[in-house]
Parts: structure tokens; C-alpha cells; sequence
């Protein structure tokens, strides 16, 4: 049983990080720019794309990651450029709209090019079996993969944010948005360089999740909804609460589904249990949600402290 | 002895490492005007925060008219007769200068859960609003916030501020931004109100601060350092030496 | 009223609409044009927090498939003939169903206005999706009404003196739902409350400042948009004759939300402008194209970065100009 | 490849311009309303081109009718589609129709066409209440009852001789369904089952309660995308050498397997057809769809071939008339060669059929789904017997 736990732990911490990847992009662009950009998803789909076509074409994986990550940064820094950076000084509802319309023309592209069918995606070499993490219990390197990726992601991020030039300008943005364009920083540039920073992690994140579940028109809009939970809970414009967002968010998740319904069909019958059990995994990212907002207005790590 | 409008005792506030406000004490009288000075980050604005019910004091209790008021919503605050202008305009900026006026005269007239009739031509609001707005020299009544001139809406944050017939106004710098002949019209005007409310006053312009007040009390780091009329300031050792000495009025 | 003749035409056309699409060949326009009512009742009732208080619910489906789900459940009572809970008959009856959708949706919105009013800005908008995700997944979770499949309804309600399996019929009675929440929200925003509120979203600090206790206001606010958003799904199940937790998913709270945003935030007419054009370029462009989402994008982002104020904004330059 | 649609001018408000007279020899028009957007949009397409192939093979027509087939999107949103049901059955005076692919836009879409006397045949979705209680003189289901696809499958597990099972299902009504109708032929024991979400994209979870759980094999059911995810994950987890899965067919089909790849080699599936069926419908359907499409067609593909098939045997026999009465003494008929061999309309209009098993394997180095042995023969559902037609 308790080989059970620890294993759902590292589940949840591996979602957690998956999400990570995707909510790091969304928050900085979210507490530093001040743009809710719902197609956040649609370029986690480019990254994943981009990349199962080069990695079927070149038969590289590796290949497919670089194709991936460039693909989303490339295409973010283009929505910038054409879109957003004419609706900084909108309200928030006409980014919404924007964005919306994003999401719209990107599926129905995305279909007209590639076809409805999901896409194959190989796993990397070396990467295609797992390790036995305790005795009876292997885990999939591809999985130890991603939770060392996301690591180090944050890892860079916080190197980036905390130590260098763009990382000051970005922590002085995230609370004081005037100052900085009132100390003649060129804010374009900034904000230019944030998007694609932003876009970059949303393809990773894609890339990452191609080999797990699938490639396919509408995979964005189906982990949007999460990852906008996960920066309101970790707090906008933090990176730090992303992570610790994400992992509550992942371990939450995975735990309910892995245990509730367990505990429920020792007081219910079985099959009650099981629809009472899922539609409380389900519900228990919300609550948590709802519970932190409520006690905590501004999420758990703020960045305007 | 006479009852103090407000009174003060203990208070605190603290951000992070910073001592915003330590255990301030300060007394306003009836009829009364008070002028609060103290140089650039003293906590003048803070402590109008917690006057008003914005900011939670980590210590200390604020009486209002005999009732401690400490822990009451600005709402419940400005039923009671409190009532504050901002340093920096607070108006609703899509609508005329008499609907922002009309809008606090409503306030003050008890709830606003009428759900039928039109509120935009009642005259049961506009002609106080008018007056108000008479009472202050505003003349461009129809004219939206966000056309108004800078002197015209500090103006017209005064009047939205008296249209909750307060027992005390609290006035955040009513003069910062303005020029020499608008700081002089809002000299007199306040001159005209003294004595019928108590006013506790904010201002760096110290011609008018020592022309108005009755009392002045100085903030130095959060701390009250003294209070006594014009003369007796002017002549304090420690405000010269705290405060004049950095901050000359000229 | 400068606007009454503009709007009394509009209405007329609107009255006169089943001839005219039976003229033309066209009767299916009246069914889109009963659904495109249905989604303005939503839309306005969504504006009067959105556009009037600045309170930007992102959970708004909720109250919209709770007012659906009430006719349903109600008429799945009245054809099992068992009474709800063993204690609420079921009903078939509209003057029923309506104003328990309504309340039902009222108080609804009364819970999760009280909690998720505590918080602003970008956290509001989250936490009211939350509360409508929990009932969202309530929902699906819910076998005895069809889970995910959601429920049938056989047949529409019953008023005294109309036919609703008319779809004429139904689609006035719609419409004068429309009118009437329309005109009640005019009454509203124009009087002392509306005052209030449009204070609310222009400077919140300041409505303090002037003794105002903004919650109560807010929160009342946000019950009477849920009541209409129940209202509207009320009328919905029986257009549709169906219902589905699809009605309260967030995709369904986007909608509404960018009907109000492409017809113009805080104006009378807007929501509905916006929900028959979302409506109509989705059966248009659907009719020409299967790839219309490809051409709806691009259409809604013109829109955004060449007409601030959305559609009403366009039509109100127009005017100005001509 | 020529479908009609909507022309302009009719969906601008001038269709009496626009609209031809009815004549002698004009096409009769068939409604297809299928779900084209989103994750579920390859099944609509294969929908599509699955009934395309047999107007192709008729020059135009079905049964000798000319026929027009007018498809549109239901976005996978019910109102959606229920506004496309509308203006096919009001402005086109559409009286045929088919093509929705899932139970729940079927239920707004199937009463309108049914209430306006016209006829739905259905190449996907088979719900359950359409097949008892709310049966329908003119609803008929050429693909199966949703809940024999799982019968089906239990049936399969009790000849593989698993006796401890685990099963799961994502938890809406046809997920619930597919857990019940694998119980109900299933003779061994269920260790545990489990509802998934629909909108889940990772299964960690649930892959560490079956290796916990050590059942000897497990039952899944998670149509389309979200199967390919399921079957990755499972194979990462080191699972598939382990404990062997057996599922139902919409659970891995041509498209899925392409995508899943290796993954999938060793998988147990119940089915109605598979794309190696040597009968000779079969053959020629599967060579012209491969020739136009260049993949292998799924079982969606084919079973919306079959309903083509169908409705043409009854126009033949009413020479291309749709009044009800006529229609549908000609469709109970069933006088058309299936695809998948034996079929006949059970009381409730549902197919009577039989099931193979299927297995995953390599063929010649590449993966493909190969038939083994029929499990269940002149097989219907339960549900007939609560249809009082």
C-alpha cells in the first residue's frame, strides 16, 4: 500500500510539472504584460505538432523538440508583434475576445494542414522503458524525463529572473508596470522577448506532453482551463507560485482519482461510488481553488507582496 | 471639558519592515481645523487610510464622536459622519461633474436598493448636488470628469466629499497640483466652511496650512512629534529641527 | 428616448420576422432567431454585472444550465409522475417552470455571488469559474438525468391560450421575454441602484468613500443577472427540448461572454447584437464552409483591433458620422 | 470529391431564387449532421468518406435515386445541431438523415427529426434509451447498440479465459454503459472498476491502481483520443507486457493505431468488422476507400458505408420514395450484403449481428488489427425488449 502511495506521489508530482511547464509561460506573460491570453493553449498545440512532424520526418525526437520549441516561440513572438501589442492598453475583455479568436483560427488551421487525424509520436531512444524505482514498482523514463526537464526550467528561471538584467526588468514589471517604462526601458522589446519566453515554455511543455497523451486538434483547450488555476492559485506573475501551484494542483488531482473512489466503495456500493468518486476527482481541483482564493485573495505567492 | 470629535490613541501601522504609523495620538475638536503636516513619507496619507477605514491598524483605536470606530467598514464610517477627499482624484471620470456629485447626495439620502425610478433627472438629488456645486465654485456641472481641468476636479472632490454632510472631512492635499490663483480660491472656500464641520487637513502648501488651521499637528516617521497652534509650532525646537530644516516652506 | 422610433422599427421587424422568413423560404430562421433571443436574455443579464458593475463572471453558463436543468428535471418528474425528492411534483406547466427556473438560479447565484464577491479582477473571474466547473461536473455526475447524455423533453411546457410546439408561437414568446428583461434592465440601470453600480465599475474606492456598502450592491447585481441567465436557459430547454451539461461548461460561459464583448460592453442593445451576429456568422459561414472557425477567427479579431466597442461602437461611429 | 452544400445565395435569404422547382429526377436530399470539429472530427470525417464510397460506386446514387447529401458540422455542441436539424428539415425539407456521431448530440437532434415524421439512420451512436423504452418506427441503427460493443467484449474475455478483470471507462453515460454491458456477459470476477474523466490527459493514477490491484488482464473503454493516451501510457508503464487489455473496438481502430503505434501490438478487441474481412463487400470497400483516401477506414467508416448501403436497398424498393409507411417496410428488410456478412433489424430496429474477436499484430513488420474468431453470433441487445413498436 505504501508502494502505492509514494508511486501516486511521483504521478502527481509529474502532472504537477507538466502543468508547470505550461502555467510558467502563462503567468509571466499574465502578471507582467497584464494580457489573459487564452490561446496559450494553441501554442502548447504548435510545440506538439511541430515537433511529432519533424520527429516522424527526420526520425530524431530530438530534432522534433528543437522544432517544437522554435515553432511556439517563433509563433508567439508573431501573435505579439501583429495582435497583442496593439491591445496592452485594452481592457482585458477585448484580449479575451482577441485571443478567443486565436484559438478558433489556429484549430480550424492546424485541421486544414495537418487532417483531423491525431498524430504519432515516437518516444525518444533510451527513453522508451522504464526503471524500477522500489522493488515491483517501474516507473517510465520518459516520465523521470519530463520531471527533470521541468526542474530545470525552473531552475533557469529562477537563474534568469533573479540574476540577470531581462529577470530585474521583469520582477520590477510584474509590480510596478509604470516604473519600468518610465525608466526608458523600450517595453516592446521587453515585451516581445517575455511572449516568445512565454511561447517557448508553452511548445516545451507540448513537446513533452506529445509522446505521453496525444497530438490532435483541441489538446490546448483541454489543459487551458487548468493551467489558468494553476497561476491563480500559485499567485499572477509568480513564477515561484506556479511551481508550488502546479505540484498542489498535480498532487491533488492525482491523489483523489487514485484513492477516493477506493475509499468511498467501503461505505457505498461500488458503482455509486465510482460516478461519486469521479465526479469529486474532477471537482477537487475547483474547491482547492475556490478555498485558496478565499482565504488567500491574491493566491498563495503573490508577486505584488 | 469639551468632547473631541476624533480622537486617537496607540496607533500603529506597520509594512513589512516599515513603521508607517507609531503610536500616533491626536485629538480633533468641534468646529475645528486641523492641519496635519510632516514632510514626504511621514504617513499623513496613511494614517488618513485608517482614519477613514481603508487600512487596518495593527494597534491602537480611533473614537469617533464617542464611538470607537476602529473596527467599522468605510462605509459604516462615512454613515457616521466621516468623510475623506483623495490626494490623487477618485471620480467616476465617465460621468458629468453634477452626476458624481448627485451620486454621493444619494448615498448620503439611505440605501440605494431602488431598482425603478430614474435617478438621473430626480430633483430630489440634483438640486442639492447643484448646490453643493455652487457652494464650491464649479461651474461646469454638465461638463464629464474626464474633460474636466486638474483644479476642477480637486475642486469637485471636495464637493462629492461634503455631499455626505460629513461631521469631519478628511482633506488629502486639496491643493497639490494646483496653481497660485486655484490654491487661493480653495483657501477661501475652505475658510468659508471652518467652524461649521471639523476638518482635519493634509497640505504641503504651508501658506494656507498656517492661514487655516486652527491647530497643527507634525508627523515625522510615522510619529506625532507635536501639536499646538501656528505660533507654537513655528517656535518648537524639534519640528524646526526634524522638519523645517529639510523642507523650508517658502 | 432620442432612440424610440430606431428601436420601434427594430421591433417591429423583430414581430414580424416568422411571416417574412416563411415568405422567403427561410422557416428555419425562425428557430435561430428563437435561440439567438435566448442567448440575448443571457447575454444582457450577464452584461448588467459585465458592462454596468465591471464584475466579470466567467461562470455565468451556470445559471444559464440551471434554469435549463429545471424544466428538464421538472418535466422528467411530471412524465415519471414521482415527485421530486419524494415531496416537489413535477410540472409541465411554463408559469411554473419559469419562475422556479428563476429562482433556482437566483439562489444559486446568491451562494457562490456571496463567496466569490470577496474577491476582484482577474481572481473574480476565476473563482466564478470554479463554482460553475463544480456545477458543471454536479451534472455529469448526476445518472438519474442523463449524466453527460443529458435529458430529454418531450415535450415543451404548456401556457394557457398558446401552442408552444408552434415554433412561431414560441419564438414572440421569446422575443417578449427579451423585450421585457430588456426594458427591466433599462429601468434598472437608469435608477438609483444602476447609479450605484455604474459607480462600482467606474471607482470602487470611491463609492466607499461616499458611504456606500459596494458588496450588498454587487452581490444583488449578481443574483439578478443570474436570475436572468435562469430565465434563459428556462426558455432554452424548451427551444431545444433537451438539455446537457454542455449548457453550463466554460466553453458555454466564453460564448455568452464574447457576445457581450463583439456587441459592445454596457449598452442596452448590445448583447443581443452580439449573440446574433456570434449566431449568425456561426450558421452562415457554417453553411458555406466546414472550416468556418478558420473564417469566425479572423472575423472576431478584426473586430477587436478596428472596432473598440464592438459592433454597437461601429454602429454608434456610423451614425455619428452619417 | 463532390458534396453538396448549402449554396450561397440560400444562406443569404434568397433560396427562392435560388431553389430549383421540384421535378421529375431532382436528387433527393439526405441530411448528414456530423461532428467535424475538434477531437472527435476524424470520426465525422470517416463518417463522411465512408458514405461517400458508396454514392461513388453508384455514380450519384443510392439504390438507383439520384441523392444529394448535405453534410454540416455540430461543432460536437448540441444546440449546434440541433439548429442544423432545423433548417435541414424547414428550408431543405429534408426528410433522411444520419450521421451524428455521438450519443448526446444525438439526443437533441434524433426527437426533432422523429416528431416531424422524418427518418434518422443512425451509423454511429446507439444509445440505450432509443433502443428500449423510446424506440421509434422510423429510427433506425445500422452500426450496433452501444451496449453490445461491451457484451461483446466480455464475452471475449471469458474465452480468453480472464477470470480476475479490471475495467474502466470515462465517466459519462456511454462510459457507464460500457462498464454494465461488459458485466452483463462477463463470468468472472471484476477486481475493481474505475470512472475516468473525459476530459483527462494523464492516467499515472489509474495505471498504479491496476498494477496494484494485479488483475490478469484489464477492460477499457476510452473512444478516440483519449484511448490513444490511455494505450501510451500504458505501454510506458511497462503494463502491456504484463497484463493483456481487452477492449471494444471504438477503443482502437486504424486511426488510433497509426497514432499509438507500437503500443498497441498485443491488444485483444471485440468488433462487428474489421478491415480484413475477406467477404467480397468488404474487399471492394476497403480497396476503393484505401484508393481514394489512402488510409485504412475505420470502423466508423464502415458502418456509415453499411448505412449507405441500407438506405439504398430501401429506395430500390420505393423507388426513391421516403414516405415512411413505404421506407420503412423496405429498410426492415435489410435487403442489402453487409460489409460485415450476417445483419438483420432486430424488433427494435438495432442491428442483429455477429462479433469477432480481433488481435493486434504484426503483418509482414507492419502493426494492423487482425481478425481471429467470431464470439458472438446473430447477436442483439436487451433493450428490444422493452421497444413496443
Amino acid at each position: 500500500m505504501s508502494a502505492l502511495v509514494v508511486e501516486q506521489l511521483l504521478n502527481g508530482l509529474q502532472f504537477g510539472i507538466m502543468l508547470f511547464l505550461l502555467a510558467a509561460g502563462l503567468t509571466l506573460v499574465f502578471g507582467i504584460m497584464g494580457v489573459i491570453n487564452l490561446a496559450h493553449g494553441s501554442l502548447f498545440m504548435v510545440g506538439a505538432y511541430a515537433a511529432a512532424l519533424v520527429a516522424q520526418a527526420s526520425g530524431s525526437w530530438w530534432l522534433g523538440l528543437l522544432a517544437g520549441v522554435a515553432a511556439a516561440a517563433a509563433t508567439g513572438m508573431v501573435i505579439e508583434f501583429v495582435v497583442l501589442r496593439r491591445l496592452y492598453a485594452r481592457d482585458h475583455l477585448d484580449q479575451v475576445l482577441a485571443t478567443f479568436g486565436l484559438i478558433l483560427f489556429f484549430n480550424q488551421g492546424i485541421t486544414m494542414l495537418f487532417g483531423r487525424q491525431p498524430l504519432m509520436v515516437q518516444l525518444p531512444q533510451g527513453f522508451a522503458g522504464s526503471i524500477e524505482i522500489m522493488p515491483g514498482v517501474p516507473y517510465p523514463t520518459f516520465r523521470l524525463l519530463i520531471i527533470a526537464v521541468g526542474l530545470l526550467v525552473a531552475l533557469g528561471l529562477y537563474v534568469l529572473i533573479q540574476r540577470t538584467r531581462i529577470g530585474m526588468l521583469v520582477r520590477a514589471g510584474a509590480t510596478h508596470r509604470e516604473m519600468v517604462r518610465a525608466l526608458g526601458v523600450d517595453i516592446r522589446l521587453l515585451y516581445t522577448v517575455v511572449f516568445g519566453l512565454g511561447a517557448l515554455l508553452a511548445g516545451l511543455a507540448g513537446v513533452m506532453a506529445g509522446p505521453v497523451s496525444n497530438v490532435q486538434v483541441g489538446m490546448g483547450e483541454q489543459i487551458l482551463i487548468l493551467t489558468f488555476v494553476v497561476v491563480v492559485i500559485g499567485g499572477i506573475g509568480s513564477v515561484r507560485g506556479a511551481l508550488f501551484g502546479a505540484l498542489l494542483v498535480g498532487i491533488t488531482q492525482t491523489l483523489l482519482s487514485g484513492f477516493v473512489p477506493g475509499w468511498l466503495r467501503q461505505v457505498m456500493p461500488g458503482s455509486e461510488a465510482d460516478a461519486l468518486g469521479a465526479a469529486l476527482s474532477s471537482m477537487g481541483v475547483y474547491v482547492l481553488m475556490a478555498v485558496v482564493l478565499l482565504v488567500k485573495p491574491k493566491g498563495l505567492f503573490p508577486a505584488h507582496a | 471639558m469639551v468632547e473631541h470629535v476624533l480622537s486617537v490613541r496607540g496607533l500603529q501601522k506597520r509594512f513589512g519592515g516599515l513603521t508607517a504609523t507609531d503610536d500616533v495620538a491626536l485629538d480633533v475638536l468641534p468646529g475645528e481645523l486641523h492641519a496635519l503636516i510632516g514632510p514626504n513619507g511621514a504617513g499623513k496619507t496613511t494614517l488618513i487610510g485608517q482614519l477613514i477605514g481603508e487600512i487596518t491598524p495593527d494597534a491602537g483605536h480611533v473614537v469617533f464622536c464617542g464611538e470607537d470606530i476602529t473596527r467599522l467598514s468605510v462605509a459604516a464610517r462615512v454613515k457616521r459622519g466621516l468623510a475623506r477627499s483623495f490626494q490623487i482624484v477618485q471620480l467616476l471620470d465617465d460621468d458629468t461633474a453634477l452626476a458624481n456629485v448627485a451620486l454621493a447626495v444619494q448615498a448620503r439620502a439611505g440605501h440605494s436598493f431602488r431598482f425603478w425610478r430614474a435617478a438621473g433627472s430626480d430633483p430630489a438629488l440634483l438640486q442639492p448636488a447643484r448646490a453643493l456645486l455652487e457652494q464650491v465654485g464649479l461651474t461646469r456641472a454638465e461638463t464629464r470628469v474626464s474633460d474636466l481641468s486638474h483644479g476642477e476636479r480637486k475642486v469637485l472632490e471636495l464637493a462629492v466629499a461634503l455631499a455626505a454632510r460629513p461631521k469631519l472631512l478628511l482633506l488629502d492635499e486639496p491643493m497639490a497640483g494646483l496653481g497660485a490663483a486655484e490654491s487661493l480660491r480653495m483657501t477661501e472656500t475652505l475658510r468659508a466652511l471652518k467652524g461649521s464641520l471639523s476638518i482635519l487637513l493634509i497640505e504641503h502648501d504651508m501658506e494656507a496650512v498656517f492661514a487655516l488651521a486652527d491647530r497643527i499637528t507634525v508627523l515625522v516617521y510615522g510619529r506625532a512629534i507635536a501639536t499646538g497652534t501656528a505660533e507654537e509650532i513655528r517656535a518648537n525646537p524639534a519640528v524646526q529641527e526634524a522638519y523645517l530644516a529639510e523642507d523650508r516652506p517658502e | 428616448m432620442r432612440n424610440v422610433l430606431p428601436l420601434a422599427l427594430l421591433l417591429a421587424a423583430a414581430i414580424a420576422l416568422p411571416w417574412a422568413a416563411e415568405a422567403m423560404g427561410q422557416p428555419a430562421t425562425i428557430g435561430l432567431a428563437t435561440r439567438i433571443m435566448c442567448l440575448g436574455i443571457a447575454a444582457a443579464s450577464l452584461n448588467l454585472i459585465l458592462g454596468h458593475g465591471g464584475m466579470v463572471s466567467f461562470g455565468h453558463a451556470a445559471y444559464y444550465g440551471l434554469g435549463a436543468y429545471t424544466v428538464g428535471i421538472l418535466w422528467e418528474h411530471f412524465r415519471l409522475g414521482e415527485p421530486l425528492f419524494g415531496l416537489i411534483p413535477g410540472t409541465n406547466q411554463l408559469l411554473i417552470t419559469l419562475p422556479v427556473s428563476m429562482l433556482v438560479a437566483g439562489v444559486a447565484s446568491a451562494l457562490i455571488g456571496a463567496l466569490s464577491l470577496r474577491t476582484t479582477g482577474v481572481q473574480f473571474i476565476m473563482i466564478t469559474l470554479a463554482f460553475a466547473q463544480m456545477v458543471f461536473f454536479l451534472f455529469v455526475g448526476l445518472k438519474a438525468y442523463g449524466g453527460d447524455d443529458g435529458l430529454l423533453i418531450r415535450r415543451r411546457n404548456i401556457v394557457p391560450g398558446l401552442d408552444l410546439r408552434d415554433q412561431d408561437q414560441l419564438y414572440w414568446l421569446c422575443l417578449g421575454f427579451l423585450v421585457a428583461w430588456l426594458f427591466l434592465q433599462w429601468r434598472i440601470v437608469e435608477s438609483r441602484f444602476g447609479r450605484v453600480l455604474e459607480g462600482i465599475r467606474q471607482n470602487e474606492r470611491r463609492m466607499a468613500a461616499i458611504g456606500i456598502a459596494t458588496y450588498r450592491y454587487k452581490l444583488a447585481a449578481f443574483v439578478i443577472a443570474g436570475m436572468g441567465c435562469g430565465l434563459a436557459g428556462a426558455l432554452t430547454a424548451n427551444y431545444l427540448r433537451f438539455v446537457s451539461p454542455d449548457l453550463m461548461a466554460w466553453q458555454k460561459s466564453g460564448e455568452i461572454m464574447v457576445m457581450v464583448i463583439l456587441g459592445g460592453v454596457g449598452t442596452l442593445l448590445g448583447p443581443v447584437v452580439g449573440a446574433a451576429a456570434l449566431v449568425g456568422m456561426e450558421y452562415v459561414l457554417g453553411g458555406i464552409t466546414e472550416n468556418w472557425q478558420f473564417f469566425l477567427g479572423p472575423i472576431l479579431l478584426a473586430v477587436v483591433l478596428w472596432a473598440p466597442g464592438g459592433i454597437m461602437g461601429l454602429l454608434g461611429r456610423g451614425a455619428r458620422r452619417g | 470529391m463532390r458534396l453538396e452544400r448549402r449554396s450561397l445565395l440560400a444562406g443569404l435569404g434568397l433560396a427562392p431564387l435560388a431553389a430549383p422547382a421540384f421535378s421529375q429526377g431532382a436528387p433527393l436530399k439526405i441530411g448528414m449532421i456530423t461532428t467535424l470539429s475538434g477531437p472527435g472530427g476524424y470520426i465525422g470525417q470517416d463518417i463522411r468518406d465512408g458514405f461517400q464510397i458508396a454514392l461513388d460506386q453508384e455514380q450519384g446514387r443510392l439504390g438507383g435515386q439520384a441523392v444529394q447529401v448535405m453534410i454540416e458540422d455540430d461543432g460536437f455542441r448540441p444546440p449546434q445541431g440541433k439548429a442544423v436539424v432545423e433548417r435541414f428539415l424547414r428550408n431543405e425539407r429534408i426528410r433522411l438523415f444520419t450521421g451524428v456521431v455521438f450519443s448526446n448530440i444525438l439526443g437533441a437532434v434524433a426527437p426533432d427529426v422523429l416528431d416531424a415524421d422524418g427518418i434518422y439512420v443512425s451509423p454511429n451512436a446507439g444509445p440505450s434509451n432509443f433502443a428500449g423504452r423510446e424506440c421509434h418506427r422510423n429510427y433506425f441503427v445500422v452500426s450496433w447498440q452501444n451496449d453490445s460493443l461491451h457484451e461483446s467484449a466480455g464475452e471475449l474475455a471469458n474465452r480468453l479465459g480472464h477470470r480476475r478483470m479490471f475495467i474502466l471507462a470515462p465517466n459519462y453515460q456511454a462510459g457507464r454503459d460500457a462498464l454494465a454491458g461488459f458485466r452483463r456477459l462477463f463470468k468472472g470476477e471484476v477486481v475493481q472498476e474505475i470512472y475516468t474523466r473525459l476530459d483527462q490527459t494523464d492516467y499515472a493514477a489509474e495505471l498504479a491502481q491496476i498494477r496494484a490491484a494485479r488483475p490478469e488482464a484489464v477492460f477499457q473503454f476510452h473512444p478516440g483520443g483519449l484511448g490513444i493516451a490511455f494505450l501510451r501510457q500504458y505501454a510506458q508503464a511497462g503494463l502491456l507486457a504484463t497484463i493483456p487489455q481487452v477492449m471494444p473496438a471504438p477503443s482502437m481502430d486504424a486511426g488510433t493505431l497509426a497514432a499509438v503505434g507500437d503500443a498497441a501490438e498485443g491488444v485483444n478487441l471485440s468488433s462487428h468488422w474489421n478491415s480484413d474481412f475477406p467477404n467480397a463487400p468488404s474487399r471492394a470497400f476497403v480497396t476503393a476507400f484505401r484508393a481514394k483516401h489512402n488510409r485504412t477506414p475505420t470502423y466508423y467508416a464502415q458502418q456509415s458505408y453499411d448505412s449507405a448501403l441500407a438506405i439504398g436497398a430501401a429506395l430500390r424498393q420505393t423507388r426513391g420514395s421516403v414516405d415512411p409507411a413505404a421506407f420503412r417496410t423496405a429498410m426492415l428488410r435489410a435487403d442489402f450484403v453487409s460489409t460485415r456478412g450476417n445483419f438483420r433489424f432486430n424488433t427494435n430496429q438495432h442491428p442483429i449481428q455477429d462479433w469477432f474477436s480481433l488481435k493486434v499484430e504484426r503483418v509482414n513488420g507492419q502493426l494492423a488489427i487482425v481478425t481471429k474468431d467470431k464470439i458472438l453470433e446473430n447477436h442483439g441487445d436487451v433493450f428490444a425488449a422493452q421497444c413496443r413498436i
